[in-house]
């Protein structure tokens, strides 16, 4: 162990990296794999790869209508699943926890549904200027549809909130306020039961986007006490494909269907239907079976880590990944300081663009994100249009900082 | 299977001893299981003490959810409303004296779910009343 | 090789059941699974598992965005992918094949966009009465908000489509007339080339739901001349999670977007946004990567067995399964001769439930489906409740038949 | 990597030769790269025989966009329009001399691809421009 290595006492790392086969790949003959890039997607450990390799070949069927073995197999899985799902998040009962493809598709579900059937002409949306553009477009569109009003609670130099623009934006009377947990960009970790608190005084409900903020600390919902909170299985060691809305029962109770079709259903006739019950009346069609009992397996997979531990490791390595950075003359990095956020370093170069900074990286095996990482109002409003993300993740350690910064005197010295 | 298909459920299911419908009725209440097209109608009588005093059922179903149904509603006579009210998934159980899977398990419950859902008067059966 | 199997002599069998690690198991010590129940879905070879587990153990990354070599890899594999599935079906461009979680939120993808955009009050959406719920629900969904009729193509005794009042329903002046290609309960392959210049010739669009059909027989969406096509990977030897919607270009370009958010977007401001091009306008958020991707594998894997092959195997495997269903005294089976359908045999008896039919056959191993099979309106217009299913592919034997058979038997004989 | 950052690109990265804006202009077009924020716009004026006497690109983006906008630019001056239609992917990829991955190659072609909508006189620019 190195002095280094000690500090990140939070996790047994190496047995963690021992998890995730993808990390002993060579991304080029004797080049080793410097994944950096989780905040777009994880990898994903053994212990979720076979338990839907184990799916396949031995219980396969679809769910909730077979008597077969298989299909009973089948529906328990994907059940427990829901359930573990529901405990991780502290869900109230597993009916609120809906199965989705993704984040984004459980925004559309609330704004399409609980949106329609409870916005109208001038009604006001608060969203942030930080959002990823899957919690502003769901938005947009109900917003043209509807004639409503959105407006951004402003994001400050340093990559906080403004909570004081906030303030004033409730004097509007707004319906409801989404605003994401952690960002995506600048990492930092919004303070999400003072936001809600602040919407319910004004009697606004509130949706969480939590693509960033479940995979990487603890969350409960009912502490939290938020209406809605989505996120997807991808970001958290689970497959693509699969993701979760939360919602308040009262609430999913009455709300209108999403999608129309089998699962869906208690009674169909030729030119009408009656919805099932919670959570089925959400998840229309044959769902995302093996990946929602994917995402049971990595829910417990990070359950067993513990999200405490997860949480103090990757701010010891943000810690110390901003302190590197920060000594690389050029480097700036966005958003606030290490204790504000989470393992998420967004940074450009003068003399290089992001892209150029990546592909360098990439020579050296070390995998980072260039672009507008979905969030083009937020750095329009920086002033950029794009940064290199260095993101980190359980399997990171600061010997993998080290080789970031490395590569990234590289650039410099490839476009001084 | 042999445990399954029990003597008793089969001879519930080709024999049934309360079928039927009642009018005038003090509970009637009516559910499908969305999964199969199973259907379950209870109708239920009491005193003034609120005592069941007679029960029936009726729809159709597989030998699951008719016997199950069967066996429900024969325990259920002379109870107090408040007593069915409390019946559980696990009295069912008891009563089939089988095991059975998830899929197949909401068979055998459709009847109590629809019991409950007309003694505690609700507009809308929820599997709440069975878990 | 016995009389019967050397009729079988489309496909080798026992080459194929051993692709598919499932076939092997017992689901009871000593018993083996005979697996009738694909038109639920279908079991998945190793040829497909194989390209999933490889892609998170070697490339696993967000595709589109990334720069470095998981990213190009990913990115890479996903749009080939489509480029395989758009070949496979015919497609004149790999743009016109979105994907979507299965063949349900395809038909609703066209229902919310093109319909919202093209019906209203008092337009005539035809139907057929043998449609699965997901392809009646989400135009009654759409019919209640814009007061559309629905009107129905009906089906005769013998469960085929009855072209006379298609003929009559075509005066009324359809938008679009949207049904099945093949029948998930009767088994009817219905004459969609002629449903679609029918259609057509009144200036009426067609959405094929293809749910059954692309897996079981060639199917060329140029030489259908359809307007759009859905289908489920799932129930292809492909992975749960994805699907397809085929929409011929200019009006999959004229359509308004689906669900807002990351990917599907090519700027975006805080109040607005514009749409990106085609065919990721409508694939909001992070996709199913893993599972596209080994759709494409299940593609290659059918295209090299050949379809051909597969409609002959199983024409053979029902004609032979009528015929011995048809020898056990009570059983009706529902829908036309051999000659009309594809491998599925719905059946009922007299003396028990459908699912008590399941669940004795189970107990020998036997996997049927029983129930309505999300076709409730078909089994009312056929006075019953329930029946008992089962259905072949390309795996299936003719020893899987007398199993079938036997097991019958042994209902019989408990309920006798 | 070596290969990718070609003396040439990093040369034309730092030093343009093409950069600026005409006005008046007869063709001028600009988009984005929807993955990452790279934006290009293109002007250029034709003789009366369409020929093409002076061209020149704007916009940001990283060293592939920027130094195959300006390559390009350079390679169109003296050309007739219809040759400027008939550029191909490959006709940029010579120009730049190297390989490239998927999501790079959007990079690279993001002039290609504006420089042909304009030229085309399209009202959207579309990647069929540069398949
Ligand atoms: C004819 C038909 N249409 C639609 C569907 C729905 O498919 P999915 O559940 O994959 O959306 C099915 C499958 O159950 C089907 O058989
Ligand atoms: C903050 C935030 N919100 C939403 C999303 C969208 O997630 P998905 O693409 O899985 O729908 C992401 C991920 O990219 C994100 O980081």
């Amino acid at each position: 162990m190195t002095l280094n290595e000690q500090k990140l006492a939070a996790l047994d790392i190496q047995k963690i990296r021992g998890d995730f086969p993808i990390l002993n790949r060579e991304v080029r003959s004797g080049i080793p794999l410097v994944y950096l890039d989780s905040t777009a997607t994880s990898q994903k450990p053994l212990q979720v790869l076979s338990v839907m390799d184990d799916y396949y070949r031995r219980s396969n069927a679809n769910i909730h209508r077979g008597i077969h073995v298989l299909a009973e197999e089948a529906t328990g899985a994907y059940e427990s699943a829901r359930e573990r799902i529901a405990a991780f998040i502290g869900a109230a009962t597993p009916k609120e926890v809906i199965y989705t493809r993704n984040t984004t598709e459980s925004i559309n579900l609330v704004a399409q549904t609980w949106g329609r059937a409870n916005l109208e002409n001038g009604d006001v949306v608060i969203l942030t200027e930080m959002e990823h553009h899957s919690n502003l477009v769901p938005w947009q569109i109900l917003a043209a549809e509807r004639n409503l009003r959105l407006e951004f609670i402003s994001v400050t130099p340093d990559g906080l909130l403004d909570l004081e623009s906030y303030t004033e934006l409730l004097k509007l009377d707004p319906k409801i306020v989404a605003f994401t947990h952690m960002s995506n960009v600048l990492g930092t970790i919004n303070p999400a039961r003072e936001i809600i608190q602040m919407a319910h005084t004004v009697g606004a409900l509130t949706l969480v986007d939590a693509a960033q903020s479940v995979p990487h600390i603890p969350v409960d919902v009912q502490a939290l006490d938020c209406d809605f909170l989505a996120f997807s299985g991808h970001k958290m060691c689970g497959p693509t494909g699969v993701g979760i809305l939360y919602g308040r029962r009262e609430l999913l109770e009455a709300m209108p269907p999403f999608l129309g079709g089998g699962e869906m259903i208690k009674r169909v006739e030729l030119r009408s239907f009656q919805n099932n019950e919670l959570p089925h009346k959400f998840e229309a069609g044959t769902p995302a079976i093996a990946e929602a009992i994917g995402l049971g397996a990595a829910v417990d997979y990070l359950a067993e880590i513990g999200m405490d531990a997860i949480e103090q490791h990757e701010q010891e390595i943000i810690a110390y990944a901003l302190e590197r950075l920060e000594e690389i003359p050029g480097v700036k990095v966005f958003g606030p300081e290490a204790q504000y956020k989470g393992g998420v370093a967004a940074f450009t170069l003068p003399e290089a663009h992001a892209h150029d900074i990546s592909q360098i990286l990439d020579s050296d095996g070390v995998a980072v994100r260039a672009g507008h990482h979905c969030a083009m109002p937020l750095h329009n409003k920086f002033g950029i249009t794009a940064t290199a993300r260095a993101s980190f993740y359980l399997y990171n350690t600061e010997e993998e900082v080290n080789k970031l910064v490395d590569g990234i005197y590289k650039v410099k010295k490839i476009f001084a | 299977m042999d445990d399954l298909y029990r003597e008793l459920i089969i001879d519930r299911y080709k024999n049934p001893q309360f079928r039927g419908e009642l009018d005038p009725h003090d509970i009637t209440f009516e559910d499908d299981n969305p999964y199969c097209g199973d259907h379950i109608r209870v109708d239920v009588r009491l005193d003034e003490n609120n005592i069941v005093t007679e029960a029936v059922y009726s729809g159709e179903g597989c030998s699951i959810s008719q016997a199950s149904a069967d066996l429900l509603i024969e325990s259920i006579h002379g109870k107090p409303l408040d007593e069915v009210k409390a019946l559980t998934k696990e009295d069912v159980l008891e009563l089939l004296g089988i095991e059975l899977g998830p899929v197949r398990l909401k068979c055998a419950l459709l009847s109590l779910k629809v019991l409950k859902a007309g003694a505690y008067g609700l507009g809308e059966a929820s599997d709440d009343l069975v878990t």
